[in-house]
């Protein structure tokens, strides 16, 4: 009947930690009953499904954000890197990034997935059963992968994407979370990171500038003229943002890996008044710095907020919450702004989204609660960071230099869905009127 | 017979229409173009980089007809498109050697 | 352990009152145990997603139901109208609409939000943390003026509509509801609402024909020609009703305010019996009256049912559901008709479904609920009437008087994407084929 | 406090073979406590809400994979369907589907549909209360019909269409589905089927099987051009795949009848892995036959595991859930490609993953679960074929012999909207530019 | 050399193009276009307001060919669009004076 | 007057604006169009049927100018339009009888 310490002992640890700050005189259920098993793993699944739904968003946003002609092409990507991710994660993934034991860098307990007859009860953990634990978690894995689709999009090669992003996902996003939720070195150092603002938002937004610089900016992008790529489907991209908010309730509010309705409604207002906050930083950036009030800007500014917020939803206060997402949602239209002016062609802001205020959101943890050291957060992202992108960058540079990055010039101008799949997004000769 | 090619504005097409029906056209072609000319574009801004539309939407409408309706349609159309500010348009004038009715193989006056 | 009368007085005299109707031999738990609260909480922290999934609902189906050339607008208010809604109610929403002990007509708490220590505890309410209860209201606050922008759409100056927003969301809204949920005279005399036909969307109705009539007609909509101006994309609107639907198992099933299985699965049943019988009723109408099935009145109807049924989702019979959806589905295409024959140009049909049906389904209540009074029913449509009417007459006069409402003619045809955003919703010299 | 066999006879079998065979330690819990039933019932309420979104998924896949000219077409039966679905289910359907006790074939429990007060405790069911079990029901029903829609579609008149809807979920989903689930003769047998491979799918592809032969080829399809009919919107499609998994948690999850931790998550385990290999399936068997990676046929794989693995997501191991899914997919691009050269023209593919792989999915609880015989699922499948697909052949042609089942060649060619709606999707001369 | 414009029924498209190949037309450009003419567009109903839509889809076809190969393309299309019924569309003739292929700055019949 | 007809690839759309610009044109309309040519469109394939798409997507530019600045208009857009591979396009060049401005009634030379 007690808590398995077996991949649950880091998160368990942290639960106490803060179930205590925030509840101080309630003790910390060991054992829980059935009724409460119950309802924490009912909710761990509700949890499960809504950051589900954020594949659907990503796919939505990116295509949305780019053109037409590759609509397809992403479309693909986005199910096949779920698909993939998925199937990765229950091979050797779920594994390298919860080895139980182990030396705090690298571990792994062995292929394949098996919840065994502990594994379906409270013994396993008080929040969910084993088989909850590994869907849950793999859902969250192939995130950081479509993270990467955003950036690369309109001129990397499916075959070597999908390559990338097996890789990526398996090893490199799992070994580094083991650092941390593993129960790893970084776990043992203090540092913090609630739902992942480093482990997930950061890790693939490393990921995604690695890919920028190796394939560089689409043909045209900083041409002569200087009018830039509109995306084809602001209705797309709107959608997509939306069904990322409703994920992030399951991202963050799973997080706290168990239905304790202290934290779980703590988690929900903070991740709110973040993004809403987000949404009016960018507002306010956006329309005074440009004047026109551009709405790919303002959705960018809701999810700058949400990647803000995601490191410390737990820890945060409400008010500091707001804070934290009105200066992503600044911070997030100044560097997309710049990193164009670098002539880092991310046609989704996925850097800035989701690198640049990863590290925002996780160094707020060590500014906004007493309880966590700056300088150990800080220790965390450059650790993050330096494995991630040099991962990521070999990766992309041996498919550079193997079978080939980036799609042909001409396949570039007619777009990869014609090219690569042969098909188009908005097909038949429309004649609607 | 000529063709009458008319560049309008979008909105002033449905009154375009009409006043050519009022003026015995019993047919006519249209198509969504996009025109360039003094009336200048506007500013567009997407994600911090501003840059100029220099095209217009406009409609293109093209008629053929007998030489003796030509200046009855080109009145009606001067008249129903002009709002007098910039961009209301061109009218262009050519010549049309020949016209067949697919469905019979009637051909020139009575095929339009 | 005990509820704390604070905030939930009123809910809570409801839910005995009629927990006590429906289930006549339980009696009513006055405390629960951690599990039951956790139960509990973590079903009103599900109905808060499902009603934050209602703004995209909104969005695309205003976005569907307008032209193109104005779709980057619609989404842009959509977005921002939930985000100045969630920060506003923070400050100061929260606590006008729950004053606690008061007057009955206006009261505040205080700015800010804070749960205290009792407010994670089943001490703060049976059914949910503090949290919980904020963030389930503060998702529904931002609704009503999101039903205001759908009908004003394609006209309206941005800024101009965000003022307007956050004052009646922040102060009208509020203040209104303070009268019933937050126990106020309303509540007193009887009146009843379960899920806000009246408070939430014959408040947002009101406001959407007070709009209509200051700003009157978007250019040549009543012209020579009889043309209507058509919806640019008929699928965005179909996916924005079912979100819309999707979204009500959580603004009716969330009114239960706790996870009452009985409540909770009758109002599932009634709520969509009652959205099903609308699309029948609309269906019919508009099948026999203009001969062609109408998509679009067949998802007002959809709407009108679920509006409809709003205010007695809990107190209504099964069969009786029917019945009110069926009514509300005939009645919107009546009054999408009448209307437009008025010369109010709602391009969405909301005062139809949102005014006209939500005071259907609040009188509906004293027709065939035996426990509630039509006289009753009937003060409390006119009162929120005159208040949400005239407040919403005045805001947007004053603002018509002072920076303006409207746009210029010239940018209403360009399209308010190009004019407001200097952006297009279908971006790119599209070129797919 | 005992649960009632009136309706869940077989279903609490079920679980207790099941539960018991997975949970060998565990005793069945003949009676629950108050929080248990809470937890079970607010799962179930999820479920439901979940399985209802399944319409949206249909709508806009069956909308996406068609010709813009009938999208308002295809959108308005999917809207009617769940419509009619709904109400005929209240009327007739649950109390045909579930008649009690009966001779096995067909039962009728009477007319409409009542609680009583034994139906909102867990005296009803130990899982839900009746309530709950009606609505969860009733939105499974409709499935069935909305799988038919897409086969039928660009083609079939309004009227007829609705028509066959109606009498096909009310009198023949269900009484087929009384054989099983409502404890009939093949639940005698022990014939197993999760939560619908055949009693939702099959029977729903044999319809659309029977429809596609009366009803013929689309105009042009297998002309002397060999050109395909395109669908007009993959992200329109790929959104409707991405809902209809989403909706699958519910449909398999909820299919547990009780939030029983290790059956749910076990579920979504199964469920998810099948999905993800259905899509790398048909991904290999799309990129190696056709060289081209088919979007189309990626999503199509989705489905396909994800149907294959409905009928036993609860008693097929993990690994065999992945070699389950995988198989579906491969299967489903060769099933999509024979019936279009067997001259079948099916514009979604809805034979293939609903019929083909709901068959497979049927025999797989044969082959990789000790506990089935493959006989006994091969009777099954043949029964369930059998009945429906005469059912529905019959249906469709006395329609074609009455009122006539198919639009003119000119309105067909016009679009169905214009000629069956007098309205477009995209509505408007739309210059966006 | 001739300009031969033709307006035909979109359905006919691909027939059409066949027809012209194989009459030894090699080069063509089509624009989708809306017709107003003898076959009436329909009515349509949007939230209880009737209205006619008078536009009718077509397709219009522009082939530049010399002048003897006029009269083949003219047969070729008239067969091949003729459905029958009102609506097939017209075939306009008219004159060009010089045409110039791009890419290698061939010009008239060399640049066809 | 002339009309000068370019048929070009669409990227190229910008530049040869441009170009024009340069050489002294004030206005010019353009359309979508898909061409049919040498240059051979491309395979596709949906739900398992390849079948090929022999259109290609083309931007057709209308520019109607005065008999003396024909030859430099010419010159701009073989210029910027060519890329030197199958598919650049074609220029065809017309005679207009008349062009007026709708907005101020001005004719031929004046109205352009
Ligand atoms: N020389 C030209 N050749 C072809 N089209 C032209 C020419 N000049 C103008 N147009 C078309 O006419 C439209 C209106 O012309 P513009 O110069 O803007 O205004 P106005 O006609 O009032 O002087 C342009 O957008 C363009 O489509
Ligand atoms: N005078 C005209 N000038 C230009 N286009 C015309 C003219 N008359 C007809 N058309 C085009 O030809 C199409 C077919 O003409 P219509 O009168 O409907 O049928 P039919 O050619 O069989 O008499 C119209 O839709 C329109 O696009
Ligand atoms: N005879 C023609 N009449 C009208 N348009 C033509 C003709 N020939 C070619 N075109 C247009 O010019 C485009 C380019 O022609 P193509 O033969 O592909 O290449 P190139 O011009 O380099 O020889 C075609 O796609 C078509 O739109």
């Amino acid at each position: 009947m007690k808590d398995t310490p077996r991949r649950s002992f880091a998160r368990l640890f942290l639960l106490a930690l803060f179930g205590v700050a925030l509840l101080p005189h309630a003790a910390l259920a060991q054992d829980v009953s059935e009724e409460m098993f119950a309802v924490n793993n009912t909710w761990m699944l509700v949890a499960t499904f809504l950051v589900f739904i954020m594949h659907l968003g990503f796919a939505c946003l990116e295509s949305g954000l780019t053109q037409a002609k590759n609509a397809v092409n992403i479309l693909f990507k986005n199910t096949g890197v779920i698909s993939i991710g998925l199937i990765t994660y229950a091979f050797v993934g779920f594994n390298l990034m919860y080895p139980g034991d182990f030396n705090g860098y690298v571990g792994f307990a062995g292929f394949g997935i098996d919840a065994g007859p502990e594994g379906v009860t409270s013994a396993y953990n008080t929040g969910y059963t084993y088989w909850t634990d590994f869907i849950f978690q793999a859902m969250f894995a192939a995130t950081a992968a479509t993270i990467v689709s955003g950036a690369v999009a309109e001129r990397i090669k499916l075959n070597s994407f999908l390559i990338f992003t097996t890789i990526y996902v398996a090893i490199f996003y799992t070994i580094a979370g083991s650092w941390k939720w593993g129960g790893g070195w970084l776990d043992q150092m203090g540092f913090y990171d609630f739902a992942g603002s480093t482990l997930v938002h950061s890790v693939g937004g490393w990921g995604a500038l690695a890919g920028v610089i190796v394939l560089g900016p689409r043909l045209g992008k900083y041409g002569a003229h200087a009018k830039p790529i509109a995306g084809h489907s602001m209705p797309l991209a709107t959608i997509g943002v939306f069904l990322l908010w409703l994920g992030w309730f399951g991202f963050n509010g799973g997080s706290v890996l168990s239905a304790d309705p202290g934290l779980v409604s703590l988690v929900f207002v903070t991740t709110s008044l973040a993004a809403a906050a987000g949404v009016i930083g960018a507002m306010i950036m956006s329309w005074s710095v440009q004047h026109k009030p551009d709405l790919s800007m303002v959705l960018n500014g809701a999810l700058a907020g949400l990647v803000g917020i995601t490191a410390g939803a737990d820890v945060i206060s409400v008010n500091f919450s707001i804070l934290v997402g009105l200066v992503a949602g600044i911070i997030v239209v100044g560097s997309v702004l710049y990193i164009d002016r670098a002539k880092l062609d991310d046609p989704v802001g996925a850097i800035s989204v989701h690198l640049v205020c990863g590290i925002w959101g996780t160094l707020a943890v060590g500014i906004f609660s007493a309880d966590h050291s700056f300088v150990t957060q800080l220790i965390g992202v450059l650790a993050y960071g330096a494995f991630s992108f040099l991962g990521a960058l070999l990766i992309f540079f041996a498919l550079h230099k193997s079978i080939g990055l980036r799609v042909s010039e001409e396949e570039e101008r007619m777009g990869l869905d014609v090219g690569e799949h042969g098909m188009e997004a908005y097909g038949g000769f429309q004649i609607t009127h | 017979m000529k063709l009458i090619t008319a560049i309008i504005k979008p909105h002033m097409l449905d009154g375009v229409r009409d006043a050519l029906s009022k003026s015995g056209i019993k047919g006519l072609t249209v198509t969504e173009v996009k025109g360039f000319g003094r009336q200048k574009g506007h500013t567009e801004v997407y994600r911090g980089v501003e840059y100029s539309v220099d095209f217009v939407p406009k409609v293109k409408i093209e008629i053929v007809t007998d030489d003796e309706h030509v200046a009855s349609a080109i009145a009606s159309i001067t008249e129903s498109a002009r709002t007098g500010e910039i961009g209301d348009g061109k009218i262009f004038v050519s010549d049309i050697g020949q016209a067949i009715r697919i469905r019979t193989g009637e051909s020139d006056s009575a095929a339009l």
